[in-house]
């Protein structure tokens, strides 16, 4: 039993991590309220690609990297730390699916970034199907050429090119959102969603997310609070400010360790595995959205503008605890 | 005690309540925070004033209507009610800027900016916060060098609203360096158009740009802009809020109980995510929305209660803290609240915060209440120190 | 409108207050973990009922002294401040039950304090009847010659002569809790808890109780963070305490406000004194709970033990919050 | 990253679940904070040594298995999931006396000390608090005198549990008043049978008295009963976490999770005040219960992490002080939720906190969680200045 990460997926988080500050440096928008250029530029979409973000838990066989289900979390993480544009979630996710369904042709294209898969959360149901009817939610629907939808039971891959997107104005302006009405779709792919643990892996790695920004989130507002002065000395000096930081830290601690413990226990095919990635996706999107609030409010006045970044961690918060199932139907859940 | 209303008052809330629903403008206000947004509200408090319905509580000289703090109730709660326009640009000089002048001002100054303001022919802004000088706001370093029989002001201000439509502001500054924090400072009535000021914008997360930045080098303006001593700035400033007794509070009130309604209207007929029912039928949602309405009942008792209370006394106690403590509290629970019952779609932007009501944008604009005009760590301190004499720290 | 208290209000406070100080002082119990002595002293219940207490809101035509509502309300609030012990709920209600019922006689045997009522709380059901089956909960059952039922559409007195009451080892040992089964008890009177807003008044002078406590329980709490020293300095100085005080401040404002809102609404007979009567009882509940739970971290150590005083309020509470009506039931009704 | 047991690791688990299982006693501790427990626990403890279970990770030269940290943390869990007797009188000599022995004491101290308490022979209490030194604990001033070969104390500690049974104290005691408050503390073996010394039980609101103050007057111990240098008690005080390296939590959790399990199924089974489904198909109720159920679980992952954390490095950080703020969090709402739930038959004061479960005793002894071993406020305190470095106030 050991919980740390291993010399190796330190070395995964800190390539990952150097490569984000790098090329995706998180940033205010400023007078910026609407989306002015793509989610992710071309050629950085690409190079990620060949830096195998996309196939990082595949199995060789499929064409992957061969690791396990952690790494991936720890990419995540990585990538939500960043507020990473792109569709990388659902790229994984439908590379999975695709691997499920055996169309290594169609796994090899997503990894590559050949093609491109927007993530559908449906909203008046529970079950992807294979003829699917029904309103849809849609995160990353630019040059999307499919759409990968995860519910408990059945996973699927749509193509998109018959569908007609109707794009929302979406509150975190660094992702192409968008709402369809699916009628009468035909799945690309229909696979059990218990196969490959991929209702499992979707929680997981959404909850990765989700921690990762909690994470980075906490660490902005704590450097502000010791460098910002009221009253003659840090803001961080205040118990109010400590009593925020202390939670936000503990919340961060129990989403992040029930974060891994939920990717090994899927692993390690636990009875318990679905209630660990349930559990994990529950503390994960309390601890981003609790410490995003906490972050504004540390920030004062600047918290609440678009020049500052505490902001982003909340609006895109807003948008990932809103993919995959929605709160009530996790816990009800576990 | 006693809730009810005398027939005067009960009759003055009937002319509030008809004229405003016959009168008031059926244009929304524009969302442009530019002069679109200022020829709006001017024209808007120029109707108000040519009806006699400008400056309820302010004196009859100055072109008011001279009634007392039930009456100015009545006109917040009806106004509220009414859903008239957001008095945007308007705020400052109405509720703030202007009953200072009134506690404070000489009758030259009075007579000169009082009737301009009620007549809907002026914008004030504030200048108190600094970048530097935020929940400690007594640290202010705008500073003000008397050069014969002028102020010469250096310095910055921030989140200061509509300065950049404004003509006047309410400006902070400091005159006396060595004296202790709070015994040098001068309230100033500031030309917003005099040499030297400059203003930039600041984006925020409700997609605005209604706050500024203000910077003044070497702006000269009059020793006569000072309003009431050189350095006893503080203390007018801190007058300000004796002169409405709370009453503006339940305006805000008012929104509150109309969202909370709103909400629940909503819940009794949107589906939950398992589209099996509504989410009114879901237990928890039901119980969070009616014990949040439970909440907002008790704000609203509690604000009658200070206004009570307020009439009772010359100058309104700490308890107000309470209110405006709990107000920001109830008010993200709501917004929040909103945006989980909108489920996916809260995605979109939607609305604004200014038009109340229940959207991705009110839970935005929700985050502001605990920030904007003392913090809630601020409120809460002085709850603590002033209401419950509890240590200083 | 005018919210505060009148003179003649003040004085109904100040004469409660001063003889509850006298006679009923908040004191720990120490190492008496059961009750041993009466709920309350015969000759002091004698001596409070000779005080008008339960007829204080009784119309001087039914044989009372013909207060509204509100200063019923200062009363209870003074009595939950306090900690009184003794049946003064149940008998003030039963009294208006039977006002109601017009039986003046049993008024009159209620109010001079001949009889005693105990107060029934249904298990399993939401209504009194004529003829009574199910579980109850009782309090004040010490030397109790009937039981007063209230609940939302009817109103009842039973007689407590042949009903076995199996006494209950109370968290709160100055009450005398028990339980009962009744089958098909009789009621003595039932009449319909609208006509004298019956329901509303056991809520609201339930919620009066929550709110003395409420304020009481700050009180002692703070006045202990002002003398207490820990590193130096009062704890009271300590920001943590402050944002404990400043809610508790909060709480007891907005609960003692709906309190009065609700007795005001009820007697101007507003078409909403129900929801207001259910709101003042639900924040009154949240008061009292909220701040007794502070006033034991406050305390520390010594909030844990019998020998200070917090745990009187948080016991009392846990009482007081499971008369008449249970919490989910309030809040649904709102 | 890796949760699996090795083959080694599995089948001690297996021997510990076994013995648990035929061995624990049948009847249950007793409740009477008397002699009556001594003599329970003292039994309990020789059963455990008898049979090799006593000191899993002690030396095995003063009578321990000398095995590692995933033993004892599987010890641990197995013991709370055989709901084998609480510690009791034993606690502190087990897990907090004698560790700190093994870590700071000479030969003869430990050859003397260790094996009795592995036995069962003695009963050892704590004399940390002081009624004027709570959350500032270095403030402490029980005052000890070196006089020849012996120290004379004099003071009075607090809240030591079973010092009325006990025959020995971990006891600090301040050996030099002029150095800062840190560095003239020492830690002293106290005799609780020597002359001076008395005590008086304190009531608590679950009914018990095993809390006691403690008197010292002039009470004379052999300058040997020093553990450490003299003036050094604090650094001594301080190394006792370092040993159990946060396996000795994995026992609370596992009650946590037992008891949120228990409240589950009385959620199902136990109908909801209006009659007409139970308390888990109320959607208030069943995510209440289900997302703390999350939480516990997320608890139970980070004391694993923590366990992890705490084998890589020599003593652990302060991030323990997360578990316990969150543990004692948890447990409250967990012990509230259950009174909920339990609705008018939590009027009674029911079984006992110590026997876990869902009580009105347990309720009320979750009050102590946030007090005892340092407040909430002080685990907050640790858990920013040292865990995030946030500046001290």
């Amino acid at each position: 039993m050991d919980m740390m990460q291993s010399p190796e997926q330190d070395e995964i988080e800190r390539t990952v991590a150097a490569f984000l500050t790098e090329k995706f440096p998180v940033r205010g928008h400023g007078h910026s309220f609407k989306r002015t250029e793509p989610e992710i530029a071309d050629e950085l979409w690409q190079e990620c690609c060949n830096l195998g973000w996309l196939s990082l838990g595949l199995s060789e066989e499929a064409g992957g990297v061969g690791y396990g289900l952690a790494e991936e979390a720890i990419l995540f993480r990585e990538l939500g730390r960043g507020l990473a544009p792109g569709p990388f979630l659902s790229g994984v996710l439908a590379a999975h699916v695709a691997a499920t369904a055996g169309d290594h042709e169609l796994v090899a294209k997503i990894i590559s970034g050949e093609v491109r898969v927007a993530l559908a959360t449906p909203l008046n149901t529970d079950e992807a199907s294979a003829s699917f009817s029904g309103d849809i939610s849609l995160v990353h629907t630019e040059r999307a050429d499919y759409a990968v939808m995860i519910t408990p039971n059945k996973s699927a891959i749509y193509a998109m090119e018959n569908v007609a997107v109707e794009p929302v104005d979406s509150v975190d302006i660094s992702l192409a959102v968008g709402r369809a009405k699916f009628d009468n779709v035909h799945a690309l792919h229909l696979v059990d969603s218990g196969a490959s643990s991929l209702y499992e892996r979707a929680l997981i790695l959404a909850a990765a997310i989700s921690v990762g920004m909690a994470i980075e989130v906490m660490r902005i507002s704590v450097e502000y609070s010791k460098t910002r002065e009221q009253f003659g000395k840090p803001i961080g000096s205040f118990q109010a400010l400590k009593t925020y930081a202390a939670y936000m830290a503990s919340r961060c601690e129990l989403a992040e360790s029930q974060l891994f413990f939920a990717a090994l226990a899927v692993e390690a095919r636990f009875e318990s595995a679905r209630s660990e990635a349930l559990a994990a996706r529950f503390n994960a999107n309390e601890a981003a959205r609790i410490n995003g609030e906490h972050a504004i409010q540390i920030h004062g006045g600047y918290g609440y503008t678009t020049e500052y970044t505490p902001y982003r961690f909340v609006t895109r918060n807003h948008v990932i605890e809103r993919i995959i199932t929605l709160r009530s139907a996790v816990i009800d859940a576990i | 005690m006693d809730l009810e209303f005398t027939l005067e008052e009960r009759s003055f809330r009937e002319q509030v309540r008809t004229w405003l629903e016959e009168n008031k403008p059926s244009e929304p206000r524009p969302k442009s925070d530019d002069l679109e947004q200022r020829n709006y509200d001017l024209a808007w408090q120029r109707t108000l004033y040519d009806n006699g319905w400008a400056g309820i509580a302010w004196p009859k000289a100055y072109g008011g209507r001279e009634l007392g703090t039930i009456a100015q109730l009545i006109w917040f709660e009806e106004y509220a009610k009414a859903k008239a326009p957001y008095l945007g640009a308007n705020f400052v000089g109405i509720n703030h800027g202007g009953p200072t002048l009134i506690a404070r001002a000489t009758e030259e100054q009075k007579t000169f900016h009082l009737p301009k303001i009620l007549k809907g022919e002026v914008v004030w802004c504030q200048g108190f916060s600094e970048p530097g000088s935020g929940s400690d706001l007594a640290s202010l370093s705008t500073k003000a060098v008397v050069d014969g029989d002028q102020l010469v002001i250096t310095g910055q201000k921030i989140w200061t609203s509509f300065a950049h439509i404004a003509d006047y502001q309410e400006l902070l500054v400091r005159t006396d360096p060595d004296a202790p924090k709070h015994k040098g400072i001068s309230w100033v009535i500031c030309d917003m158009h005099a040499p030297g000021i400059t203003i930039r914008q600041i984006p925020t997360i409700i997609r605005g740009a209604e706050f500024c930045e203000v910077f003044y080098d070497e702006v000269r303006l009059p020793l006569s802009s000072v309003v009431g001593n050189l350095n006893d700035g503080w203390s007018v400033a801190m007058s300000t809020l004796s002169f409405e007794r709370g009453t503006g509070f339940m305006a805000a009130i008012i929104e509150l109980t109309t969202t909370i309604e709103e909400l629940i209207d909503i819940a009794r007929h949107k589906k939950s995510p398992d589209g099996k029912r509504t989410y009114f039928q879901d237990d928890e949602y039901r119980r969070k929305l009616l014990s949040l309405k439970a909440e907002i009942m008790a704000l609203r008792s509690a604000t009658y209660r200070a206004i009570s209370r307020n009439m009772r006394q010359d100058a309104p106690g700490p308890e107000g803290s309470i209110l405006k403590l709990v107000m920001s509290d109830l008010n993200q629970k709501l917004a929040r609240l909103g945006v989980d019952i909108l489920g996916i779609e809260a995605l979109a932007f939607g609305g604004s915060h200014r038009d109340g009501g229940v959207s991705t944008a009110a839970w935005l604009g929700s985050f502001s209440g605990s920030i904007a005009g003392g913090t809630s760590e601020i409120q809460r301190n002085i709850v603590s120190e002033r209401v419950l004499g509890m240590p200083r720290g």
